[in-house]
């Protein structure tokens, strides 16, 4: 709290580690974060780039949200589906997000994915796996469509079709079986909700709705909720409590005053002051 | 106790083991929270990858490749992990093959006692699958499971049965059923392509589906080899095939180069 | 996925299991490298390159770590190309080997990276060098590396011989790799090889379906089929 | 009568190579009341004369269920009969609990068989003294078999033991061949003529003297049995209906030509009576 | 018969002044008594056949088996009291299971009529058991080929080329050695074991009977199973066939 | 016993029509021991919105006075009230700041966002304890007896309630979910969130 600026300074604080470290010690489990234990997927096609995802956030065994955004945005061009502790997705990909748009700023060049992928595998080789961020890296760029894997350590992958989290083995199995070179873009969305869909269905971190995201050189198309195998039925009665159900022992009332109403002050004019 | 199928067959630690040297059960391991209170009996040691079976219209189809492993070793590369027992059954494994070859003893005792009893009373595949899972059951509450994942499947009196059972006596039955790795990348592709057709898929598509999903199997299973054994459970009785060799695509890989910013 | 490869692995890092092996001749260098990455028994990518290109006539292959050895691999490209620029001119193999070299052995506590050098010089020719694990350094005519080559020092020691040329080479590692492949479940996939020689790089491709063949025998013998005739029956002599 | 040496212990052959133990064994089953079993193609049933020791006892129960689709009669030491049908369903029952199948009939009776023939072979044991009819329905279909002390056991398609069970077997050897098609309630109804063969003079099967015990699908008479069709037995009332489609013996087939002499009726006794005069081959088979 | 009344008869742990075992000689007696059992080894094969004493009609045929099968490859008849025969049998499957725990192979003939005789032996030694009062024919086909062999009461094991025990066995002796066994086939012999059981059987002292055969070889398999009904029918047509032709 | 459970506690926050509601139990315990049943953990923000605090208490107590000030300055610099989306990323940062040495909070925040029309629109989000945020459409929940409550609410939620159904609806979720929570309980406070006024009420609840 040593900060006197509303805007800290950058970077993690590390001050309670020391109290925390102490509490592990004393075997005291330290609470689970958020993860996507997910399905994310990418694919090439012919004229570009499509990601996919699936919508569900776990934190343990709860279902923490039943439809999450897991595909990131980068840039125009460029999309990140993120799979792990779900914060570090979030924040790595909103920094190099960040960071790409000042690089895009400096260069004047529009940004590259191999750019955004470097900047990426370098932060987390940083931090030597802890940042726990499993990342399918996706764009269109000056030198075509670009698509990579990097896990959490900082390793990455170049390939035609990738993918990431916890229902990746169910998701793979559906693109060995079915990927070709040069699909037509419905043809790779296809597939990719297949792909997604197999986590769903198949792997318990992976639950809820299908996201994915095209893009091609001429312009990133989103689209979340693309398809939605899991609606909840809806419900046949309602669960309305009669009012005046719930014993109360105290009630306070703040009322705001909502309209002002505009009063110009009658007389001279106040002093200026500066 | 570690019985995960991921878990089984780790890479040789050659960090620290460069050349082989120690055999693979007294090799430094990770370190397991329940070990010391469950498993010391054993672990897995020369292991067989999944096994994948589906039931179709004339009955069942099962597949498995004929790799042992030793660790990361692929140690023998034809072995069949298919089993006939009788006349209307067919038992798969993975996990540790010295264990297969005990249960596949005591199989035979089992169909030996039937014949001996010469009454026209045979065990089909659900009597198998009934007293494997008492075997595996009564092992693992001894502490001394026979660490495999068995599939057992059958046709009897024109039924088609097809049924799991594991180390843990843990049993279920399903149109479709794969162990090991394939339980995590073939399960997906086989309930797409049986689930509610388990009655009208012919043999050809049958084989098609098992033949397909071998090859990701292949692709994406370390544990695994490009030669596998097809097995049918039909009114005709038990057929097991000679080994047969996967085709593989290797192709769009030519293309590739690096990691990342790499073209060269 | 969880599983842990190695204590010396990160939980869940990638691991390039592995078979990687370089040799020289006359006119340069042979590298070549399976394409299998693994987490704990699965195969995170089956296409992998694990020969990467550091400067216009010095590769490496990359063992251990996916992550660290990309990392180092990074860096010393980084270092090389300020070196040209620099210098005006490219550097030589030893150069490159010597960077890996440092770079291994001062984070030899912080990285899980097995690397072969290979490349060719205007100073020296063609050169091979081996950094194992810990950081050494150590030039060899030919070098094999990853999990999988203890498969096949046996048969590399049997089979090398100087003075090859090019094509003989190329088979010494295809065939050697395909071995180490054969034998090594975290290796696999295809094999990609770079002959290096002062005239430029030559990438060759082997598809996983075309690999070099050896034994492939049974190994469970059928069941006796002979009948050994009538060996006499010979009870206990009893007097009825 | 001759002395004879060769008959106190079990583990001695006579000259002749017979084991009277195991002979006297086979009388005591004669001691008990008597049982007939009698099989069709669908059904195998039992018929089971119960007695009463006095006015003021029940009558002994001469069936037992061993499985769903198993039942026996006794004749003989109901004690002995006690300790060899409990083996017989801990039989069925490991049966299921390790195949999760019906224990087949004839490998159950077997095993009772093989207990039976370690008694007499072995000095310091006495063979059991009980004989069992046994019914079941398996995947080959409804069986009779008959069990008795020395360790045999042979499947039959009808089958009398116990007192006067002779005069059964001749009503059954008459009538066997015209089972096979037999509607349930015939079945039963030759079986009541046979048993009836077995009474003394003055007696005749009431509801409660006599038991029935049914394996296969339910008859015109009985109510809500289910699919399975599990083994029951009939006592009481539910046998009304049974006895009075039974056709007067004047009238029914001729009674056994030469009634045996009259055994001891007076309830069921252990102690061993001195054999019952040679009237039947009590020579053991094989 | 010298031995009634001596003392020395009642058990199979006393020997008699002129050093005999006279229980065992009784057990012999209950065989003697009961139907007969022949076996027949011949050049690629075994069979098997009884003659089984109908002792009521009320048996269902076919039902009440005497021979036996104690693994895959072997076969086992009786003659003697039925209960004895099937402790044998029993014993026999436990030798042949535990030799397949132990070697995991199939038993060889010999091994298991060497254990199933030493059992059979014992039961001579002690007055707390009785003999067993039966003589037992093994046949089986093992990698030394086809083998035969009796075990008497007394523990004693012989192999043959031909075997029978039993009420029958002197005059069915007689019958076997007319035959070239080794050049027989085993569907061959089945005719013979067949005329050969008809033969021996006696109108006029006993009653019904029916003909029970098994047979291993190379047409089954080399499993022991029943010999097929249509050729059991067969061969009992030709059995009568050849007895009105004796007679 | 985690960390999480070690002074117990429980807030929830329902989306209404044109209203939002956060309520939670007043529960302090050390482990199993009670220590006050009128610990409040839900503080106001600014006018329309208030953000709970389940988890430590002496992170409660801290981040409470964190919040405060970061908010105070934000308010002088930026010279307006700060808003709940802006509010939810500044929690969502400060937490993640201490992504290796976290507090053990997981705040649930609810309150009116005002739209550039100047109307006012209910906004509701929860973080994980490194920030991770949830924005939901529905309801939040957070605390020792969050997988009762997402079980219950899951039930009894449901779209477009007035204020005084959203409050027995979010009452009644609260109080039946804390029933079956030994770590919270201890009596209750919800409150109603609207566009004029905010109504707060103490709920009598068990004391076991």
């Amino acid at each position: 709290m040593a900060a006197t600026s509303a805007y800290n300074s950058p970077g993690f604080d590390f001050s309670n580690t020391y109290r925390n470290q102490f509490l592990a010690d004393r075997g005291v489990p330290l609470p689970k974060a958020t993860s996507t234990g997910t399905t994310i997927v990418g694919c090439l096609f012919k004229d570009g780039i499509v990601l996919g995802a699936d919508t569900r956030a776990t934190e343990g065994p709860i279902v923490a949200d039943k439809n999450c955004e897991k595909i990131h945005f980068i840039s125009d061009n460029i999309r990140c589906c993120g799979a792990g502790t779900a914060a570090d997705t979030e924040f790595t990909t909103a920094l190099i997000s960040s960071n790409i748009e000042m690089h895009a700023l400096t260069t004047g060049r529009k940004p590259r994915v191999v750019t955004a992928m470097t900047m990426l595998k370098q932060m987390l080789f940083r931090y030597q796996g802890n940042i726990g961020a499993a990342l399918v890296l996706g764009g269109v760029d000056i030198t075509g469509p670009q698509l990579f894997t990097i896990h959490p350590h900082g390793s990455t992958d170049k390939l035609p079709y990738v993918t990431m989290g916890s229902g990746s083995l169910a998701a793979m199995a559906i693109f060995e079986s079915q990927w070709k070179p040069d699909m037509e873009r419905e043809e790779a969305l296809h597939l990719v909700t297949l792909a997604i869909s197999a986590g769903i269905f198949n792997d318990l971190g992976s639950g809820s709705n299908v996201d994915a995201c095209v893009i091609t050189a001429s312009g990133t198309e989103m689209l979340r909720n693309f398809v939605k195998p899991n609606e909840r039925v809806e419900k046949e009665r309602r669960y309305v409590f009669r009012r005046g159900t719930t014993a109360i022992k105290e009630e306070k009332v703040r009322r705001w005053v909502v309209d002002e109403e505009e009063v110009t002050p009658v007389g001279g004019e106040e002093m200026d002051t500066s | 106790m570690d019985h995960f199928p991921l878990s089984w067959g780790r890479p040789r630690n050659d960090a620290l083991d460069a050349f082989n040297t120690y055999p693979m059960h007294k090799r430094p391991t990770h370190h397991d929270t329940f070990a010391d209170g469950v498993q010391r009996t054993q672990q897995p040691i020369v292991t067989g990858t999944s096994v994948l079976a589906i039931k179709y219209k004339d009955g069942i189809m099962m597949a498995a490749d004929t790799l042992a492993s030793y660790g990361s070793l692929a140690r023998f590369k034809s072995i069949q992990r298919l089993h006939t027992v009788g006349s209307s059954t067919v038992l798969g494994a993975s996990g540790d093959l010295s264990d297969f070859q005990y249960i596949q003893s005591l199989m035979e005792d089992l169909i030996i006692e039937e014949h001996t009893a010469g009454d026209h009373h045979e065990l089909g595949p659900a009597e198998i699958h009934e007293y494997l899972a008492q075997v595996l059951y009564s092992r693992r509450t001894k502490m001394d499971p026979l660490w495999n994942s068995l599939v057992v499947g059958g046709r009897k009196d024109s039924k088609n049965f097809l049924a799991y059972v594991d180390l843990l006596g843990t049993t279920y039955s399903s149109s479709s059923i794969a162990t090991g790795y394939g339980a995590y990348i073939a399960v997906p592709l086989l309930r797409n392509a049986v689930d509610g057709r388990e009655n009208t898929l012919t043999e050809e598509e049958a084989r098609k589906i098992i033949v397909d999903c071998m090859r990701v199997l292949f692709y994406r299973d370390a544990r695994s080899l490009n030669k596998f054994q097809i097995s049918t459970v039909t009114d005709a009785g038990v057929t097991i095939s000679e080994p047969i060799q996967l085709e593989t695509t290797w192709s769009f890989a030519e293309g590739i180069r690096g990691y990342g910013a790499q073209t060269q | 996925m969880q599983t842990v490869d190695m204590q010396q692995l990160k939980a869940g890092e990638v691991n390039l299991g592995t078979s990687i092996m370089a040799v020289q001749f006359k006119d340069g260098v042979v590298i070549g490298a399976d394409s299998r990455t693994t987490t704990g028994s699965y195969i995170a990518n089956r296409v992998t390159d694990k020969l990467t290109h550091v400067h216009d006539r010095i590769y490496c292959c990359r063992s251990g770590s996916a992550a660290d050895t990309q990392a180092v691999a990074d860096i010393v490209h980084y270092h090389l190309q300020i070196l040209t620029q620099q210098s005006g001119s490219a550097p030589t193999v030893a150069t490159a080997a010597n960077v890996f070299q440092k770079l291994c052995y001062q984070n030899k506590d912080g990285l899980m990276a097995g690397i072969i050098v290979a490349g060719w010089d205007k100073e020296i020719g063609p050169s091979v060098y081996n950094i194992p694990l810990g950081g050494g350094l150590f030039r060899q005519p030919w070098a094999i590396g990853g999990s999988g080559s203890t498969y096949v020092y046996g048969y590399c020691d049997a089979t090398f011989k100087d003075g090859w040329g090019k094509e003989e080479t190329i088979n010494f590692v295809k065939n050697t790799l395909a071995l180490a492949m054969s034998r090594d479940g975290s290796s696999g996939g295809v094999i990609r090889m770079c002959v290096i020689t002062e005239e430029g790089v030559e990438r060759l491709f082997v598809p996983g379906n075309e690999l070099p063949k050896f034994w492939e025998g049974e190994e469970v013998l059928g069941k006796p089929t002979k009948i050994i005739p009538e060996s006499p029956a010979a009870p206990m002599e009893v007097e009825a | 009568m001759f002395r004879n040496t060769y008959d106190s212990d079990n583990t001695v052959f006579s000259p002749q190579g017979r084991l009277h133990q195991v002979e006297y064994a086979l009388e005591a089953v004669k001691q008990g009341s008597a049982a007939v079993g009698l099989r069709s193609k669908t059904h195998a049933i039992l018929l089971a004369l119960k007695r009463s020791s006095g006015e003021l006892a029940s009558y002994q129960q001469k069936m037992y269920r061993i499985d769903d689709h198993v039942g026996i009669a006794i004749a003989g030491l109901t004690s002995d009969a006690r300790v060899l049908s409990n083996f017989m369903r801990q039989q069925a029952m490991s049966s299921r609990m390790l195949f999760n199948r019906p224990i087949p009939v004839n490998r159950l009776v077997s095993s009772i068989a093989d207990k039976a023939q370690v008694n007499t072979q072995e000095y310091g044991r006495r063979p059991y003294g009980v004989g069992f009819l046994v019914i079941g329905g398996d995947k080959t279909g409804p069986h009779l078999y008959e069990f008795s002390p020395s360790g045999n056991s042979y499947e039959y398609y009808a089958m009398s033991i116990g007192a006067r069970s002779q005069s059964a077997k001749t009503y059954l050897e008459k009538h066997f061949d015209s089972f096979a098609d037999c509607e349930l309630e015939d079945l039963i109804r030759h079986g009541l003529h046979a048993l009836r063969e077995t009474l003394q003079q003055d007696k005749e099967l009431t509801i409660n003297n006599t038991s029935i015990g049914i394996i296969g699908p339910g008859g015109n008479h009985e109510k809500a049995i289910p699919p399975e069709a599990p083994f029951r037995i009939l006592e009481g009332e539910e046998i009304d209906v049974y006895l009075k489609m039974m056709v007067p013996k004047e009238s029914a087939d001729a009674p056994a030509t030469a009634p045996p002499p009259v055994a001891p009726e007076g309830g069921e006794s252990a102690v061993a009576q001195p054999p019952a005069g040679g009237d039947e081959d009590v020579q053991m088979q094989e | 018969m010298t031995s009634i009344g001596t003392g020395y008869d009642l058990s199979a742990s006393t020997y008699s002044p002129d050093g005999r075992i006279f229980q065992v000689e009784y057990a012999n007696k209950a065989v003697e008594n009961s139907g007969t059992a022949i076996g027949l080894r011949v050049k690629d094969g075994i069979v098997l056949a009884v003659e089984k004493i109908v002792h009521s009609k009320l048996l269902v045929p076919d039902a009440n088996r005497r021979i036996q099968s104690v693994d895959r490859h072997i076969g086992l008849a009786t003659a003697g009291f039925l209960a004895d025969g099937r402790h044998l049998a029993n014993r026999a499957r436990d030798d042949s299971s535990n030799y397949r725990d132990t070697y995991r192979q199939p038993p060889p003939l010999k091994e298991v009529i060497s254990r199933l005789s030493m059992y059979v032996q014992a039961y001579t030694l002690y007055s707390s058991v009785r003999p067993f009062g039966v003589s037992t024919i093994v046949g089986g086909v093992d990698v030394n080929g086809p083998q035969l062999y009796i075990i008497e009461p007394s523990g004693i094991s012989y192999g043959y080329h031909g075997a029978a025990i039993g009420k029958g066995r002197q005059l069915a002796k007689t019958e076997i050695e007319k035959l070239k066994l080794s050049e027989l086939s085993t569907r061959e012999a089945v005719t013979e074991a067949a005329r050969i059981i008809y033969l021996v059987h006696d109108d006029a002292k006993e009653k019904e009977f029916e003909l029970e055969m098994t047979w291993i070889g190379d047409e089954t398999n080399g499993l022991h199973v029943p010999v097929p009904k249509d050729l059991l029918a067969d061969a009992e047509q030709k059995a009568k066939a050849a007895l009105e032709n004796f007679d | 016993m985690s960390i999480m459970q070690h002074n117990g506690g429980s807030v929830i926050a329902m989306v209404g029509k044109d209203c939002v509601a956060i309520a939670s139990d007043l529960r302090l315990g050390v482990q199993s021991l009670s220590i006050s049943s009128n610990f409040e953990k839900i503080f106001p923000v600014t006018e329309r919105l208030y953000v709970g605090f389940p988890g430590l208490a002496t992170d409660v107590t801290t981040l409470r006075e964190v919040f405060r000030y970061r908010v105070n300055m934000y308010t002088i610099k930026e010279e307006r009230a700060i808003e709940p989306t802006i509010f939810t990323q500044l929690v969502s940062s400060t937490l993640y700041e201490r992504r290796f040495g976290p507090y053990f909070i997981e705040p649930v925040i609810a309150g009116l966002q005002k739209t550039p029309s100047g109307s006012y629109e209910p906004f509701i989000a929860a973080t994980d304890l490194i920030g991770c945020i949830n924005f939901a459409k529905d309801f939040v929940v957070a605390g020792t007896a969050s997988e009762k409550l997402f079980g219950v609410a899951e039930g009894l939620w449901e779209p477009g309630l007035e204020p005084e159904d959203l409050f027995e609806t979010i009452s009644q979720t609260l109080m039946n979910a804390v029933d079956r929570d030994a770590f919270s309980g201890w009596g209750a406070i919800v409150h109603v969130i609207t566009k004029d006024k905010v109504i707060t009420r103490k709920l009598k609840g068990r004391m076991d």
